[in-house]
């Protein structure tokens, strides 16, 4: 669908160089260097406040760096604006859930497929015709592509606002997918979820990784220690505005200052699991 | 647990939020003075209600305890406000860090002790809290909305304990934070147990957790209690083993790249 | 140069008047999120109370006590009767609540007072101009504005030393977590809606003083609007700074501006400037930003 | 769509059956019941006063729908939109009376269609320049601006400006027989009525498809959460101004429409009492549905003239007191919102929704 | 030594030389394109399966079990929920002349691998990722078992073992045969007999060993044949198949039944989301265990308990004269004309609307089975003008054998034997059955065959008796009858049905029990019936949470106590 011509596994998805973000005095990120390769699962950990969501921000265009510059596919993305950027590939997921509450799930998810729609105003006023026809089309796609992935059915006519809030994550992941992009930013997307509900996230994760389908380049925010260190290709370890390192999810463990500033030396509260 | 030393009890409470939206039914729940009590389950599994019924915020979400009763220290409270209820010595600590955003963090603390006069009790609380998150003292004039997710659960709790409470109420401390942060409040928040008697209930995903500082607790399904008994039992339940701590059968950890595409079946709701 | 020393003098002498109303409005807006449409009829109220007092024959002072005390009831009474029901409902149903409650209060005070324009007689303040150096100013206007300034100076150490002014903003900033730490949203709503109506009073009678009361007067309650906007809605100096640049505004858009725009600059001039000056300062001058944290 | 309720039984084996509007032959027969009522019942049954009810439902029905597809359904508060009404009022006015039309133009009656429709552009595009400041102002702030479009557009531009065009005064009057559809001279209330049957058709079935397609969307998404509308990929910016454009565009038919109604137009008809009656009418209706727009503007409508019918006896009998009764009569009216709102703040839509379950789930609650 | 004879009734011409497969031929050439056979709710649609589609998939899925080496006799099993997918696959089996073996979805490990090794399966249909991971874990010990095939691909991208291959490429190996040889489909399907055994099923052992029942073409054939002679079906109608097919009950509806009348097959789109999907589709014949029935009706009393006042006034009012009605058709009296405009006014102005909701407003004929139900139960959906009918059957029957008649219903028995059965009660008051549809035996179990089977009787194991209308009340099973002191037989489980219904208890055959806290719990402790669908469900106790207040007021009249639906809906702030 959106994929560039020519892009393989393991070549440069997204790369951020030497990005400086500061509000007012306090520098939230200074000199930051990320490389994402297409087809990872690319993990970012750290304490609060380090900056991870600065970053995500950042790559996703609600904030823009200072000083930096922020490459996807090879093309320089500094000056896009998020809905540009969307249109590029790049899809996420918030901290907080951020669903359209009023809305059914399906509309969520009909929104995230926003960029693939070529309708415009008049035929959506009319409504015959094209806008009828896609949106059964795009209705079609949703159904069998991603209603069925994230286990979804009995749901689909609920507004998004009456559900739990592990559903409404799943929604949102549901929502971000829809987009089919090429990199999905994943923002704790297992905060707040219990046992069973973060087993299905990370098989999601997954899914949406390896299968042959999708594909896709992920980056993820976590804390749960247990997820990120068995999903994870790389783990980047952030700490307020600097990279402690950025490496195999066996050598973040083992990293001293990794454990010094992030992990604490007992394993007991690191992950749920 | 006897009867006497109860400081809260819940008993057989049903909540509706809109006089129709059933969310919380016959749960009953009891936490001794000066101990720690976990409140386990799914989403949406009506948890967070408990509390807020217990701390009387229902109403303000119009929601209403409309069966049962819930007493504390031996009074009825569950037709109370939130205010009196706060004044008998409940503080709710709600989910998702609400820290008044636009305060500092230590006016948000002098919020918190709102319910008293001011003067030298307010600076020992205040004093009480910085012993407690040193944390919070060096960020003490910052504008709370902007200080990191952990200092912000932090005053939040410093909050709480501004106005000396007798039970706190916490619901998810643990979310979103980092491994060492949640290490550091759940310390705290034993020590709070141990040095200034104040009793728990805690609301918590992280089941695993939950057990480690509570010896009591209860599992909540769809509005129901399905479960109850002391930690150590509960850590035993090969439900709660399967579904609360991701254990295979053998005590290992799974791993999350083998999560199958199985149906699940919960025996307890068989 | 004089013509615009003595524009600018009675703007900001207005402005302080504006600025008396606007604070009541921030009050409002700061603890209970209300929009309140209804400030222009407050006002109204408390002019026309203290009016009818003075009227009577009663001492100025003692017909402002009066009418402070009644404006303090009225403020109860409106939160509780009206918008106590409303917590936790859409803002917009509440600001329709408030535009109700101005219909309600105009058709009130039309019915009580009638129309026609009354006057405070005899003259409470001196028509004598008091004269600071080269300017001229009213003597209404003066004491407009030092009831002003010192309102102004009661209500920034209410907010910041008190604990009910640090409540109130709590409760402004999150209802529920104030709740849950024992601060009585009532009370808090309560006593906003109730200093309000005092302000208003205040403002409305300091008003009436120099033009005369009319229904008219409850225009003011829009032109409030702008004021605080300017401030940036929940700013007690921002509602104090708002209105007197509103008034001064005002008062030069008048005097330079209408032989070029004949008709109505004075009244949409508050307006026009407020829509160009958000477009750069979308949250006003010292405004809650939207803390995102995305 | 398709979350209504359908019987056991009913069930849809393509997604164009899941989308249609009329799943069930129950919901196709009421809606020609609607039909045959509006088209066939109304109009011969009802006298003249009561059709001028029915065309003041009408045009409020107009221009609430663009209220509420700002504030409903976009997010964007509104206390402005009479301009708009205005707006569209004078330009087909203007256009009528100023513009040099062909006399073949003249007879077919073409002059006032194509003004409707040129109203509605000006109207929208002029509804644009002051949606300009939405794409940074947010909130209560954008109030402000809103309500700078009111004082802007009626009483400065057109108070000062556009009355004086032609040296009329205050008010245009409008000739008999220059408000003419095709070979229609709209001269009666019953040609207006029919009139506004259709435009009112045409202006909820093009809000509705709106809504259900790309557009309603992302302008729900945009009212719901901005921020997160904006990273999938909408264009924030271009569809709040979309937004206000096609508010300003039913403004603008609601005020070209509503000039057939009137001898002459003056900037009174569009004071900002109406901004706000409008504002009103979506939120007694109910905020974020069309049903809204059409429940409240017959309530408001009813309710002033039920007013009037209630005051005018006693205004016979007590002659002295006529004006205090006016006084009265507005108190009671701000009081009769303010209760509305306090007893019943979802909106009458919400009640229809809930009578609606009431039958559906009969004889059960849930 | 009772004796009742009911004479084979004519119909549908069923032969020795016809075969389930050959009846699917010629079924799915009649009807083609133009109709739906089945309707599977995926993607949030009904999808319409036609005949044409349904005999395509079939024939590639058989040409492909023929690549693969099936050859006749060959046993192949199929594990997974109720989906076209599942029907495919044992049609498939059955038109390559195999066996099918449906296992029970949720079938422990050990009970799959007895049951692939007895069986001999050359070949298992797994749904998905837990079915093959089932099959792999055990393929070592089930040296018969060459493939295994699966259909839904989640979770699949990581085996990569040879023994395992997807539905679609099985299906393209089939066309790559039929390519190569175009009729041999046609043949294959034409060269079996009626008497061949069709299917090989499985019935539960929850004391012993689960033994093997061979059922041939003919037993499944007459038996629908025989059923459809007393409560005929159209081919327009809609059946929900929502039971596993490892239960004969639902063989009997789907393939028995279905195949003959050529009626179209609903298959829900999550086992969790059956009930609502039955509500959509709203059939037209149903068939469930008591226990659906059961909760029909406590969630209608909920529900009733819980509506408003005006709302319970008409509830009641209607109910009365619906039981009214009932209870004269019951004793067969005449229903005078003020019923009968009364039951009119009922059913206009609730139970019209309450079948609705129930999705029971098209439903021509009920069944209930596998279980007995209590009579209230059965009052209830009889005043609701629901045909709700008991039969008695088991898988040695290939389904059923006795059932009520329409106007004949008596709700402590199950009603008459339907034609081309005769039922007999043995001295020692065992049930015994002889008809065409009686099995051949069992697979590599003679003795239980010998035991089962004397001259062509089966013998049953349950003890019953015939009533003075003829019909056939059904005790219990004979290990289950005590003998009381007297002498009289006793049987827990029909004591325990009748009161089902009473008010204080809040679970089906539950009771509750005391325990030594303040908190009361109800625990199942009833075993289903051996040929119950749920039999899985067995002895676990299942605790409820009937928590509640000792002090409080006594709880039967406690609403809280009431099972209650938990709305999911949470309002967050």
């Amino acid at each position: 669908m959106g994929t560039a011509a020519g892009m393989k596994q393991g070549d440069e998805l997204l790369a951020l160089s030497d990005v400086h973000m500061h509000f007012g005095k306090v520098a939230a990120l200074s000199g930051i260097n990320l490389t994402i390769r297409k087809g990872e699962i690319h993990s970012v950990i750290g304490p609060n406040g380090a900056g991870k969501t600065v970053m995500m921000n950042i790559i996703n265009g609600l904030y823009r760096p200072q000083k930096g510059t922020i490459r996807f596919k090879g093309k320089r993305i500094n000056t896009l604006k998020p809905h540009a950027r969307a249109k590029l590939g790049i899809a996420r997921t918030f901290q907080k859930v951020e669903v359209f509450g009023g809305m059914t799930v399906l509309d969520n998810i009909r929104l995230g497929r926003h960029v693939h729609y070529r309708s415009g105003i008049l035929s959506g006023a009319v409504y015959l015709g094209r806008a009828k026809k896609e949106e059964i089309e795009h209705r079609a796609f949703i159904e069998e592509e991603i209603i069925d992935l994230l286990e979804i059915e009995q749901i689909r006519h609920k507004p998004v606002g009456m559900l739990p809030y592990g559903l409404q994550k799943r929604v949102e992941l549901g929502r971000a997918l829809a987009l089919e992009p090429e990199l999905l930013i994943l923002d704790e997307p297992l905060a707040g979820l219990n046992l069973e509900e973060v087993e299905d996230m990370a098989r999601f994760i997954l899914d949406i990784n390896e299968e042959k389908r999708w594909r896709v380049t992920c980056l993820l925010v976590e804390h749960d220690m247990g997820v990120v260190m068995d999903l994870s290709n790389r783990v980047f370890v952030l700490n307020f505005g600097n990279m402690i390192m950025d490496g195999t999810p066996e050598a973040v463990q083992n990293h001293p200052e990794v454990i010094k500033a992030y992990l604490g030396e007992e394993d007991l509260y690191a992950t749920r699991a | 647990m006897s009867a006497e030393n109860m400081i809260l009890k819940i008993n057989n409470i049903e909540v509706k939020y809109h006089e129709v939206i059933l969310v919380v039914k016959g749960v009953s729940i009891e936490v001794p003075e000066g101990g720690i009590v976990a409140l386990l389950g799914a989403n949406g599994a009506g948890k967070s209600t408990t509390l807020k019924a217990v701390s009387g915020l229902l109403k303000h979400e119009n929601g209403a305890v409309t069966d049962g009763s819930i007493e504390f220290m031996g009074e009825r409270i569950d037709k109370l406000g939130a205010e009196k209820i706060a004044k008998m010595g409940i503080v709710q600590v709600i989910e998702g860090r609400r820290v008044f955003e636009h305060l500092t963090v230590e006016q948000n603390l002098k919020v918190g002790a709102h319910m008293r006069k001011y003067g030298r009790s307010i600076k020992e609380g205040l004093d009480k809290v910085y012993h407690y998150f040193p944390r919070l003292w060096e960020k003490r004039h910052e504008t709370a909305g902007f200080i990191s997710g952990g200092e912000q659960q932090m005053t939040v709790v410093g909050r709480a304990l501004m106005t000396r409470p007798k039970l706190i109420l916490l619901d998810e401390p643990s979310m979103g934070l980092a491994p060492l942060l949640i290490h550091e409040i759940f310390n705290i928040i034993q020590q709070l147990n141990r040095d200034e008697k104040i009793s728990i209930l805690l609301v918590e995903q992280n089941a695993k957790l939950a057990l480690n500082v509570a010896p009591h607790a209860y599992v909540m399904e769809t509005g129901r209690i399905v479960m109850d008994d002391s930690a150590e039992k509960l850590r035993e339940n090969p439900d709660i083993k399967d579904f609360y701590l991701g254990m295979t059968d053998f005590g290992r950890r799974k791993s999350f790249r083998e999560v199958k595409h199985y149906k699940r079946r919960k025996r307890w709701l068989a | 140069m004089e013509l615009f020393l003595m524009t600018l003098t009675t703007g900001i002498m207005v402005g302080g008047i504006y600025a008396l109303v606007a604070l009541g409005w921030v009050l409002i807006y700061k603890c209970s999120g209300v929009l309140n449409l209804a400030m222009g009829e407050m006002t109204l109220i408390g002019a026309y109370v203290s009016l009818s007092f003075y009227s009577m024959g009663v001492p100025f002072l003692l017909a402002l006590a009066i009418s402070l005390i009644i404006g303090f009831v009225l403020g109860i009474l409106t939160e509780r009767i009206f918008l106590d029901k409303l917590i936790g409902e859409p803002v917009l149903t509440v600001i329709m609540v408030t535009v109700g409650l101005s219909f309600f209060f105009k058709g009130t005070v039309e019915f009580i007072w009638g129309t026609d324009t009354r006057v405070f007689t005899p003259p409470v303040f001196s028509i004598e101009p008091i004269h600071i150096g080269p300017l001229i100013v009213g003597q209404v206007y003066l004491w407009s504005f030092v009831a002003a300034i010192v309102l102004l100076i009661v209500f920034v150490c209410f907010f910041k030393y008190t604990r009910w002014g640090l409540a109130m903003q709590a409760t402004a900033d999150d209802e529920m977590a104030a709740l849950s730490v024992g601060v009585s949203a009532r009370y808090v709503y309560a006593a906003a809606w109730a200093i309000a109506f005092m302000a208003a009073g205040v403002g409305g009678t300091l008003l009436g003083n120099i033009n005369g009361l009319n229904i008219s007067v409850s225009y003011l309650g829009l032109l409030v609007l702008p004021a605080v906007v300017l401030g940036g809605l929940n700013s007690v100096p921002g509602a104090i700074v708002g209105g007197i640049i509103i008034g001064v505004l005002q008062n030069l858009c008048g005097t330079y501006l209408d032989r070029y725009f004949p008709g109505a600059v004075k009244e949409i001039a508050p307006f026009a400037f407020m829509a160009i000056f958000l477009l750069f300062k979308p949250y006003g001058l010292w405004g809650w930003e939207r803390i995102e944290r995305v | 769509m398709s979350t209504t309720w359908l019987p056991c039984g009913v069930y849809h084996e393509t997604y164009a059956q899941d989308h249609a509007w009329w799943q069930t032959r129950f919901i196709c027969g009421k809606m020609v019941l609607l039909a045959v009522l509006l088209f066939g019942v109304i109009p011969f049954f009802a006298d003249s006063y009561e059709l001028s009810v029915c065309n003041q439902i009408g045009y409020t029905i107009l221009g609430a729908l663009g209220v509420q597809l700002l504030i409903g359904f976009c997010g964007q508060i509104t206390l402005g939109h009479a301009a708009f009404l205005a707006v569209g009022a004078y330009t087909s006015t203007l256009l009528i009376l100023e513009f040099p039309w062909p006399a073949w133009m003249m007879q077919w009656g073409l002059a006032y269609p194509i003004s409707i429709v040129a109203a509605a552009i000006v109207a929208g595009l002029w509804s644009v320049l002051f949606g300009l400041p939405s794409a940074r102002v947010k909130g209560f702030y954008l109030i402000l601006t809103t309500m700078a479009a009111q004082f802007i557009t009626v009483d400065f531009i057109i108070t000062q400006y556009i009355s004086q065009i032609g040296g009329r005064g205050q008010a245009f009057s409008l000739p008999p027989g220059t408000i003419k559809v095709g070979p229609w001279v709209i001269d009666s209330d019953l040609k207006v009525y029919f009139m506004m049957i259709v435009l009112v058709i045409g202006c909820v079935t093009v809000l509705a498809n709106l809504l259900r397609s790309r557009a309603g969307r992302a302008w729900v998404a945009i009212r719901d959460n901005d921020v997160s509308a904006e990273v999938m990929g909408i264009n924030v910016v271009k569809y709040k101004l979309l937004a206000f454009f096609v508010a300003g565009f039913i403004g603008g038919i609601a005020g070209a429409f509503w000039i057939s109604n009137l001898a002459a137009v003056s900037p009174e008809h569009f004071p900002w009492f109406w901004s706000l009656w409008l504002v009103g009418v979506i939120l007694i209706g109910g905020v974020g549905s069309i049903h809204g727009a059409i429940f409240g503007s017959i309530f408001m409508v009813a309710i002033m003239e039920l007013l009037q019918l209630a005051v005018m006896p006693l205004a016979d009998s007590f002659p002295k007191l006529l004006m205090d009764f006016l006084f009265i009569k507005e108190a009671a009216f701000g009081l009769a919102i303010c209760m509305f709102m306090i007893f019943e703040p979802n909106g009458l839509a919400y009640r229809w929704w809930q009578g609606k379950n009431y039958f559906n789930l009969w004889p059960f609650s849930y | 030594m009772q004796h009742v004879h009911s004479p084979a009734t004519g119909g549908v011409s069923i032969t020795k030389e016809l075969t389930i497969q050959k009846l699917f031929y010629d079924q799915a050439r009649r009807y083609g394109k133009g109709r739906v056979a089945m309707r599977e709710k995926e993607f949030g649609l009904w999808r319409p399966i036609t005949w044409r589609d349904y005999f395509e998939n079939v024939k590639y899925l058989s040409l492909g079990l023929v690549r693969l080496g099936l050859e006749p006799g060959d046993k192949v099993a199929m594990i997974g929920d109720n989906r076209p997918e599942g029907l495919w696959a044992e049609m498939a089996t059955l038109c390559a002349g195999g066996v099918a073996v449906w296992l029970f979805q949720d079938c422990l490990i050990d009970e799959v691998r007895y049951i692939l090794d007895h069986s001999d399966t050359k070949f298992l249909f797994g749904e998905g990722q837990e079915e093959v991971d089932k099959a792999l874990s055990i393929l070592g010990e089930c040296p018969q078992l060459k493939k295994i095939i699966w259909d839904n691909p989640k979770g699949m991208r990581n085996y990569h073992q040879d023994c395992l291959i997807s539905n679609n490429a099985l299906m393209d190996l089939g066309r790559e045969l039929e390519q190569a040889q175009p009729d041999l489909f046609a043949q294959m399907v034409h060269r079996g007999h009626g008497d061949d055994v069709a299917l090989l099923f499985y019935t539960s052992g929850t004391t012993s060993l689960p033994k093997g029942a061979l059922l041939s073409h003919n037993n499944m054939l007459t038996m629908g044949q025989h059923l459809m002679s007393v409560d005929p079906c159209y081919d327009t109608d809609d059946y929900v198949s929502y039971l596993p097919f490892a239960w004969i009950g639902e063989q009997m509806m789907s393939i028995s039944c279905g195949l003959q009348i050529g009626y179209t097959i609903n298959f829900p789109e999550e086992p969790e989301t059956a009930q609502e999907n039955i509500r959509e589709i709203g059939p037209h014949v149903m068939f469930a265990p008591p226990r659906m029935y059961e909760q029909m009706t406590r969630s209608v009393q909920v529900k009733h308990l819980d509506a408003s006042w005006i709302k319970r006034q008409f509830f009641t009012l209607a109910s009365k004269i619906g039981y009214h009605v009932a209870d004269l058709k019951f004793g067969k009296r005449p229903v005078p004309l003020i019923w009968k405009l009364l039951e009119k006014l009922a059913y206009i102005t609730v139970q019209k609307k309450l079948k609705d909701h129930l999705g029971l407003s098209r439903v021509r004929h009920a069944y209930t089975g596998g279980a007995a139900m209590g009579p209230d139960h059965f009052r209830f959906f009889h005043a609701l003008g629901v045909n709700l009918k008991q039969i008695y059957g088991q898988t040695e029957v290939a389904g059923i054998s006795v059932v009520h008649r329409d106007g004949d219903i008596k709700f402590d028995t199950v009603g008459h034997p339907i034609p081309g059965t005769e039922i007999k009660i043995t001295a020692e008051g065992e049930i015994i059955t002889r008809s065409p549809s009686v099995f051949l035996g069992y697979y590599k179990n003679p003795e239980a065959t010998e035991k089962a089977l004397v001259d062509g009787w089966l013998y049953s194991d349950d003890k019953g008796f015939l009533d003075e209308d003829g019909h056939l009340v059904v005790f219990d099973r004979t290990k289950d009858v005590f003998t009381l002191r007297d002498g009289k037989p006793f049987s827990p489980q029909y004591l325990e049905t009748r009161l089902k219904f009473s008010p204080t208890s809040g679970t089906p055959g539950s009771s509750v029990i005391r325990r030594t806290s303040f908190r009361p719990c109800c625990a199942s402790t009833t075993t289903w019936s051996a040929n119950g669908p749920m039999r899985r469900r067995s002895i676990t106790p299942v605790i409820r949470n009937c928590r509640r207040n000792p002090r409080s007021t006594p709880w039967w009249r406690n609403r809280s106590a009431r099972p209650t639906r938990i709305c999911p809906m949470r309002p967050r702030s």
